[in-house]
């Protein structure tokens, strides 16, 4: 039997794959949020969450629209200051993961959420830099989920808002007390990983389906392939039905009110 | 100690036009009720600080306030851009505002810094990061103990705070829970400082470290029941997300960005 | 996760003999059955940190297990000297023990620097006093934005915190309530965390803001009952001030001192 | 009718007279603490004690022994941690008097708790500095409470823990963010002030029946009168009643348990 799936769901469980029950993560609102849920409800019961509201170690039924949500703080273990956020909890090393999204992304992981053009007359002002500056650097490592596309998969970013490996791969290196950054971004079509000495970002599996002349298509700069490509597992029944029910929840709540 | 003042009152006495205005609340508990008294009274050329713009600064900016903006993340959070924040930075309407922007670590310890007193927040932070380079408030220090260089910032001392919190006692003293956010610190950094709540009660009903402010600390009460709304209070009511998300429409145009602020701003009194 | 364990295992497994160690507490909740389970495990040439190093120092220099004290208040508190301390000091009986001294703004934010994962903390402090001549981890630094000088310190990384708590539930989460002193800083700043409780539970019964320290935060969890007497537990025991009182006489004579030992540490067991 | 009472009883009340509803008040272990405490229990009601174990708005039926008795804690208004008190409390600048006792004091208010004698070779080594070196400077200013003898009122202190006015009177000059340091010196003899100019400490007020020559027999220094050098007014029938039994009943806890 074929489970049928979109593109989108094929993200969000492929993203939520890459969390275990023995990991701290600080989740960013949106496609991560998702992902990270999911991966709670299904096979990481026990996968810490936290957001940067505060909440630590939170278990919404329903996904936030914000990252404020009443629901994070009510499910949560406690909830503590966003100053001790910052400071104790991401700052202090205490994050296994940062889960990121973004608006654009480059061949060297870099992320720009802060506008798109020149930064004193932008094309396209965007939400800025909000957590991500600081927990690309201060988690232990960082997972990235975001949908491809030419215009998000750039050759460089129009702005560096938080850093991948900088303009030329290397700035992490010899930088005292940083995280390893980018170790996966989990895309529509794909599944990619940064070159290890490089760090140039490398498609390394490909969602069921998806062909390399597609992900050629939706990338900005000349795309490699990793010698021994994947394909990336499809969505379990479990899992599509646990996501589909939390999606429905959330739009349930969100829409309610007002 | 605080005064228990109306809400026009408050702002009245309390803000005023040039102001650096810093209304907090992460998510939760942010203070809209006061944020509508202020476009009421027609404050001009406030510097305004929040982590998280939001609605509330989208209006405020939309209403012709503000002549310049600091933060650290400005969207309607799960819905989108805020449209008035980008019409007045990239077209000018109302007026034009300046933008200073940090990362939310800084801003969080900007707070933190300011509540204690300090001239500047020190923190691992914007390694790499472009951010720098447009924005001149932010430098480094070196460590004189490992040599390590270290972002830092000015730490946040606005002339006023405003935040919403679930009660006060008769005596003044503020009860915050939940997402606390850095209410309890830009109350503490700032010179002067508004709060709302919902209620005023006999007992706060506080648990032994809970968030108090206590009266002493803050210059101005107002009760505004509901004062939070559309975003949420918790104990008392939920985020209005239908609200959040319809948003997006009435702000992206003008005109009816101006119809709904009549209707539902200026034209209405102060809560109390 | 927090690995729940036997004092003695948790003591013999995290701790090593010229580990730096920070057992805190302030006045409220000092872990002293953790602090006999060092003596009687014979743990030598330690660095301890804390702020006031209180009766359970006293005895640990006195049982010859101290190295070197970081501190910023040293005494028997109401009561007066600590005398095993100053024996230690003064006459290097049973072992020359080195000091360094600290203030307690000084030394909390050293705790709280450490907790943020920073090399130094940054405070206005010490000004005109002659502790920075005596003790050189005490420097300055500029602020590049006012050029105010002000005092650093290094934060404060320990290889092991020891405190102890309320209750821990099944899953090793921890609740600190009352007087919370430096405690969740300690646990955050070092490599490795020992807690002791007074019970575990099935549900922490926390308030939403409680001082809880998460699973994934701690090391170790040993349950000792009564295990900060003669201190105090708040909801459990008070403090036992009349045998702070007598710890004076017990303390001033070596042999008192020792018997006192004897009979109340070493021919003890661990508590669990 | 003359009401008898002790030196130590007229330095309490005295002491505790200082205080008032408005102020907020950072009180040291000891003496500071039963003066203050008695002024809330007679005729300052309103006065927020603070203690630096994180205890805020404070109001002990016992004089805590230790600076962190439950007590303390279960009649606070709140208690926040020990950190947030050093730092957004007294730093942050929300106390506006630091109660200090003092083992040593000498002309220029210069407090001594470190030791007696040469630092690496103490004659009496004393507990250290605790809070006081901070609160002296960030409290807008300092009230001081101590036992007038010529051991403990020196010309220079041995060592200073706790700045008063410096070497030469002169320490806080052009300091910025530092409070105006010690006002006032409450002994068992007299109230001592400085001089708005030099910042040495003059008496200005003598104790019911304590002369000059007690006063000059136990400081350490040439002391100074004021010009128009007045007599503190005797404790009160109700001021002496509070004290004592606010004594009384400490006593009577505190010898409990063991």
């Amino acid at each position: 039997m074929t489970l049928e799936f979109t593109a989108s769901e094929m993200m969000s469980v492929t993203a939520a794959r890459a969390l275990t029950n023995d990991m701290t993560c600080f989740v960013g609102i949106g496609l991560p949020s998702e992902a990270a849920n999911l991966a709670r409800l299904t096979h990481a019961p026990e996968v810490t969450l936290i957001y940067e509201s505060g909440t630590l170690q939170t278990k919404p039924e329903i996904l936030p629209l914000s990252i404020g949500d009443g629901e994070l703080c009510e499910s949560a273990l406690t909830t503590v200051s966003v100053p001790e956020m910052f400071r104790y909890w991401l700052q202090g090393g205490h994050v296994s993961v940062g889960f990121l999204g973004t608006a654009q992304i480059d061949r060297y992981a870099n992320l720009n959420t802060t506008l798109i053009g020149d930064y004193r007359h932008p094309k396209v002002r965007l939400p800025g830099g909000g957590g991500a500056p600081e927990i690309a650097t201060n988690a232990h490592e960082v997972f990235i989920t975001v949908k491809h596309s030419k215009r998000t998969f750039v050759e460089a970013v129009d702005f560096i808002t938080t850093v991948g490996f900088g303009r030329d791969g290397k700035a992490r290196d010899d930088v005292p007390h940083i995280g390893r950054g980018p170790t996966v971004v989990i895309t529509d079509l794909c599944i990619l990983k940064p070159d290890p000495t490089s760090k140039e970002l490398v498609v390394t599996s490909l969602h069921p389906n998806v062909s390399r002349e597609a992900v050629i298509e939706a990338t900005g700069w000349e795309i490699r392939f990793a010698d021994s490509l994947e394909t990336t597992p499809s969505p379990s029944a479990h899992e599509l039905d646990v996501l589909r029910r939390l999606k429905a929840r959330t739009q349930a709540h969100h829409a309610g009110q007002s | 100690m605080a005064e228990f003042l109306s809400l026009q009152a408050a702002v009245s006495r309390y803000i005023d036009d040039g102001d650096t205005v810093a209304m907090e609340g992460f998510t939760h508990l942010i203070p809209f009720a006061a944020g509508h008294e202020i476009i009421r009274q027609a404050k001009r050329d406030l510097t305004l600080i929040r982590m998280t713009p939001d609605l509330i600064y989208d209006q405020l900016i939309g209403a012709g306030c503000v002549r310049q903006l600091i933060f650290s993340w400005g969207g309607n959070p799960g819905v989108g851009s805020l449209h008035r924040l980008r019409d007045a930075v990239e077209q000018g309407w109302p007026n034009s505002v300046e933008i200073l922007e940090h990362s939310h670590a800084a801003m969080a310890c900007a707070y933190e810094a300011g509540a204690a007193g300090l001239p500047l927040a020190v923190l691992r932070g914007y390694v790499s990061s472009d951010l720098p380079k447009v924005n001149p408030q932010i430098k480094c220090i070196e460590c004189p103990f490992t040599g390590e260089q270290l972002a830092a910032v000015p730490s946040i001392r606005p002339d006023v705070a405003v935040v919403h919190a679930q009660r006060a006692d008769r005596q003044g003293n503020v009860l915050i829970e939940g997402i606390v956010g850095v209410q309890k610190e830009v109350v503490l950094a700032a010179k002067r400082s508004i709060v709302t709540v919902e209620e005023i009660v006999d007992d706060l009903g506080a648990s032994v470290n809970a968030c108090v402010l206590p009266s002493w600390a803050v210059t101005a009460i107002a009760q505004a029941p509901q004062g939070a709304k559309p975003s949420y209070a918790l104990g008392y009511y939920e985020r209005d997300n239908a609200f959040y998300q319809a948003w997006d429409e009435i702000a992206r145009d003008r005109e009816r960005f101006q119809a709904w602020l009549n209707d539902h701003v200026l034209e209405q009194g102060a809560v109390s």
